[in-house]
């Protein structure tokens, strides 16, 4: 699948066929995944309508998280293949999987405000997402920051993969040092345990994200491409000539 | 006149095309705050009474090494010789760079100032004292930070000396901006004495720290 | 070797002396230029060139001895009359070509176009690359047109053919002969033989003290 | 192995002819802790339990900065181009000079520890807390330190990206350093499980960060 | 062009492509070099001679092509036994010029004593002095010890005589025709006409498409 995609035109084919049905899927399932969300789903006896943000800030962690994950391996491929097409798959992950992650933040200080009263608490879960942010943040600066590209490729491919592997150190710390100071400590109900209907809409809505984000990444993959092609044409090298003295 | 804001727009024009760097500092204090909310524990009960200080050591800290190259690029490349050779004065060039500073690094740690009260979950007139305090001190932390830095061009790994240099000007503002923002809560604008104060060092430092500055690249140049 | 008459585009030095750390370089050093006049300063590397034009251009303060400038000391009031090429090419790295010069026309308050003196130094084709593209010769190349903006009476070229290739080399010469041509003074600092540029070319060799 | 000596020799002999630079490291330490001890109102009673945290989030941005320089003066001089033409491995280059930041910058912090504890008045086993937890967490530092300093080269006004880049790399050892050396208090040293994970940390700092600097490096300079 | 045979010091340089940013600057270049061959690239400012010398010696990565040197790729096992001088000087501005040299002996882990190359390049009576302290041509010559201590067999010199004056452009001459005399390659970048050194000496020159 992997080599198979490599190639730039086999890869074109793919994704003009791929981005539309993505884009229309995404569409559909957070539809209706808003749809049963918001309309068709109980509330919760404690927190109310207010329950209702965790169907776009649950999909919106995960879909950053998963982001993350795409552009480290992405930046494994290409660092080791050197292959230009997983560079510009890394890069295109950053800013969409930096927004949903924004999303997550967002919507949780918005639930947080309704449920805690602060929009905003030093908890191990929401301590490790706003550093997920910043290594976003981090990567995508890396990028605007190097002229070269091909050097910007490699450097911020290094630092997508070096932050993954401190993913999980950063997640084990962050909860634990949450664990030994926050005695009021709030809790979240468990995936698994959750009733259908409240199930149903989340998984739709996490679907529909993640056709989403594969619809962006594809038309900027696209986009990419194209003008790539259409740059100018280079101008002939210099013409090089070698006499004896 | 002109020249001077040909050089702010230079100079921002610079700051646009570092790839962000300038939207850096703004970072710094989103991680200063962050970090030291993690190490002090992150409950809100004792971060709480903690954050103005913090809030403004996050902002003094952010500022700090921003000053370490106000002066120095434009010494070392010698972009400077230049500007002396083309009869313009120190002063006016100074004043130029601090402006430029000031747009670049004060304004979007004042725009941000909201973003860092929630993360200590603030009451709003807290969050007015330290706008206030901000924007009255600012003057005297660019003022003074141009002068460090100005003393400091051609001196390799001065970001050091720099906080040497810069950090007993900065104490008192520190201290009346804290205690300013706190007592805020219960006066009036005029009647908080830590602002008036430090309107008076703003326009101390602003009419010592340019010709100051002035002086010392005249000085560092030779 | 001081004259009596002083017009306002004459340059006086009178008994300069000069050093760099412990090193007296130059000492006693008295000329004077006049309108259209030519001086090439040659010596040895090491010799006291650099820190020579420096202090003629008012950025380095001789140990005594005055350096006057159509009337002024320039080491009292900065000269701006005056423009100078050193070993620094003094660009940001990060602005275009065109964006460097721009910015040095705002400064200056030229009337000169920026692209007018580009074409001038041949750099036309550089006109959007960031100034970190450019090659060496380039990058002097740059410098030239700067000077070119500035229009001052007094140039003073520390090397200015380094790094230049052949049509380089020739540009410059011309852009010099216009400038003594209409009634400026050139100082210039090189290693390559002097050439006769203007009604009046002078050399002035320091020899002696060598320091290897 | 020859040439690993010579360039920490090199370095350090650098660092003495900087005018003191390399002091300043300290000083900043010494004037972050002082600050933050006016700003948060000088009292014991209110410093002392946050002492610990003070002083780890002084020793971080104490050596964030210092990470800026660590290549780039190498890189923009044309010192690396010739060290990688001499056949030395850039893991080899990576090592010496980490080794040498880590004389210069970390051991000036850890032998001025028992002053910092002195401003802040606290027990003797806190204080051993703290050094445990430097020795033990510095190569992390170090070697995550180094690599985001590699990333940087040729960044111009990377300071602030540097923040950037370290932090989240950096927070883990933060937690784990500040509450180790609350910890020691009660357990004898292999006890604590902080160090535990301190220890862990530094060795994968090690083995990731020095590798990836070297390639970040090579990758730099082409 | 290239050749079967392959001694340990023989440069073959395959079909190489060089580009900077969007440029491309050099196409399809061949030539090999055997023991005791010079080879001047000259060329007008901006054409490539900086990225090609760079290339060869394994520090820009090409578009394509190969660069062998003593039988291997240089860009996927860079050459120690390759001594560059470049238009960077690198040398520590605040160690002294001995302690300077003294330091790429140790990296270099070479035989030859410092103030036996200083002296060769007659920077002895500098050799106390801080690095910032020296002049422009005095800074090329200390990269020049530099590059005698290494001993490499492969010499490349981006412009070794720009900023020197007569005597410093003659101990080039005599350093290079040394080195091949002794069975080294060497080349050279440069804007002067080039001269015959040693027994094979040829000229590659760039030209054609003119980026200005
Ligand atoms: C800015 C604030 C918040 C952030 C950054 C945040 C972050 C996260 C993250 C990272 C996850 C995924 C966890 C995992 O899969 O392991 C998550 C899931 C979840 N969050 Fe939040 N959260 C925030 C606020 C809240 C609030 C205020 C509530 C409700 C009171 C809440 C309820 C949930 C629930 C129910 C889940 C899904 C259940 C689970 O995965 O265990 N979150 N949040
Ligand atoms: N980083 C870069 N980005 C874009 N273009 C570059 C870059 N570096 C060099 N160039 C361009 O590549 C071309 C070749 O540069 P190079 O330095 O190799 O020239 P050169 O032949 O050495 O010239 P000179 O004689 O002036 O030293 C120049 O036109 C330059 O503008
Ligand atoms: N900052 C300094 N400290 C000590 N000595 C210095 C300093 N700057 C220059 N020198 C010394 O002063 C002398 C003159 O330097 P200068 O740069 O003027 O020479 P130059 O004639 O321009 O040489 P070149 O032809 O190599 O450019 C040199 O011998 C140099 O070593
Ligand atoms: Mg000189
Ligand atoms: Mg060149």
């Amino acid at each position: 699948m992997i080599s198979f995609l490599a190639n730039p035109l086999r890869f074109k084919k793919f994704a003009n066929v791929a981005a539309p049905i993505f884009g229309l899927l995404a569409l559909f399932l957070i539809g209706s995944g808003l749809y049963f969300g918001l309309y068709n789903s109980p509330e919760d006896q404690l927190q109310g309508h207010s329950v209702r943000i965790m169907y776009v800030h649950v999909p919106a962690v995960w879909t950053g998280m998963a982001a993350y994950a795409g552009m480290a391996f992405a930046s494994l491929l290409a660092y080791i293949w050197r292959h230009p097409l997983s560079d510009e798959l890394a890069r295109a992950l950053a800013l969409p999987g930096a927004a949903f992650t924004a999303l997550g933040l967002i919507t949780g200080a918005l639930w947080g405000k309704t449920s805690w009263g602060t929009y905003w608490q030093w908890d191990g879960r929401m301590t490790s997402t706003l550093i997920l942010l910043f290594l976003f943040i981090g990567y995508m600066a890396v990028w605007a920051g190097i002229d070269d590209k091909r050097r910007a490729a490699r450097i911020a491919g290094l630092v997508a993969m070096v932050g993954s592997i401190n993913l999980p150190i950063i997640k084990f710390s962050v909860d634990w040092w949450n664990t030994l100071h926050q005695t009021s400590s709030v809790s979240m109900p468990d995936a698994p345990g959750l009733p259908g209907s409240i199930l149903l809409p989340l998984m739709l809505m996490t679907f529909g994200y993640t056709f989403f984000l594969g619809w962006l990444v594809l038309s900027k993959m696209l986009n990419k491409i194209a003008s790539a092609k259409t740059r100018r044409k280079r101008p002939a090298a210099a013409t090089t000539t070698l006499e004896k003295l | 006149m002109n020249s001077i804001g040909g050089l702010i727009v230079r100079d921002i024009r610079i700051a646009l095309r570092s790839g962000g760097a300038w939207l850096l500092g703004l970072v710094f204090f989103a991680v200063f705050l962050s970090m030291s909310a993690i190490a002090l524990g992150g409950e809100f009960k004792t971060l709480r009474p903690l954050a103005p200080a913090l809030i403004w050591l996050a902002v003094v800290f952010s500022l700090l090494f921003s000053f370490e190259h106000l002066f120095s690029d434009d010494a070392e490349d010698g972009s400077l010789e230049h500007i002396k050779l083309s009869g313009m004065s120190m002063n006016a060039y100074v004043l130029a760079k601090v402006c430029a500073h000031w747009l670049l690094a004060i304004l979007p740690l004042i725009i941000a100032l909201p973003l860092a009260v929630l993360l200590f979950d603030l009451p709003t007139d807290i969050l007015l004292g330290l706008f206030v305090s901000m924007v009255i001190a600012s003057p005297a932390l660019v003022c003074y930070g141009a002068f460090s830095g100005a003393c400091l061009v051609g001196f390799k790994g001065g970001g050091f000396l720099l906080v040497l240099l810069t950090i007993p000007l900065v104490i008192p503002v520190l201290i009346f901006s804290v205690s300013g923002a706190v007592s805020f809560q219960n006066a009036s604008l005029f009647q908080v004495l830590e602002f008036q104060a430090l309107a008076g060092i703003s326009l101390i430092a602003a009419a010592i720290g340019i010709p100051a500055a002035a002086a010392a690249l005249n000085t560092v140049m030779e | 070797m001081t004259t009596a008459t002083k017009t306002s585009s004459q340059l006086v030095v009178t008994d300069l002396a000069v050093s760099r750390g412990d090193n007296l370089l130059i000492d006693g050093l008295s000329f004077s230029m006049d309108a259209g006049d030519t001086l090439w300063v040659a010596g040895s590397n090491g010799i006291g060139k650099t820190s020579l034009l420096k202090c003629i251009a008012g950025l380095l303060r001789p140990d005594s001895g005055h350096v006057v400038w159509g009337e002024q000391d320039v080491h009292k009031y900065i000269s701006s009359d005056t423009g100078y090429q050193g070993h620094h090419d003094g660009h940001k790295p990060n602005l275009t070509v065109l964006e460097n010069l721009r910015f040095w026309q705002s400064v200056f308050a030229s009337p000169i176009a920026p692209e007018y003196a580009l074409e001038q130094v041949g750099l036309s084709a550089q006109i959007n690359l960031r100034a970190k593209g450019l090659s060496a010769g380039q990058s002097r190349r740059l410098s030239l047109a700067r000077l070119l903006i500035k229009r001052a009476s007094l140039w003073i070229l520390d090397e200015p053919a380094a790094a230049m290739d052949a049509k380089g080399r020739s540009v410059i010469h011309a852009l010099v002969g216009e400038h003594v041509a209409s009634g400026g003074c050139a100082l210039i600092a090189s290693h390559t033989p002097p050439e006769k540029i203007g009604n009046n070319t002078r050399v002035l060799t320091l020899s002696g003290a060598e320091h290897e």
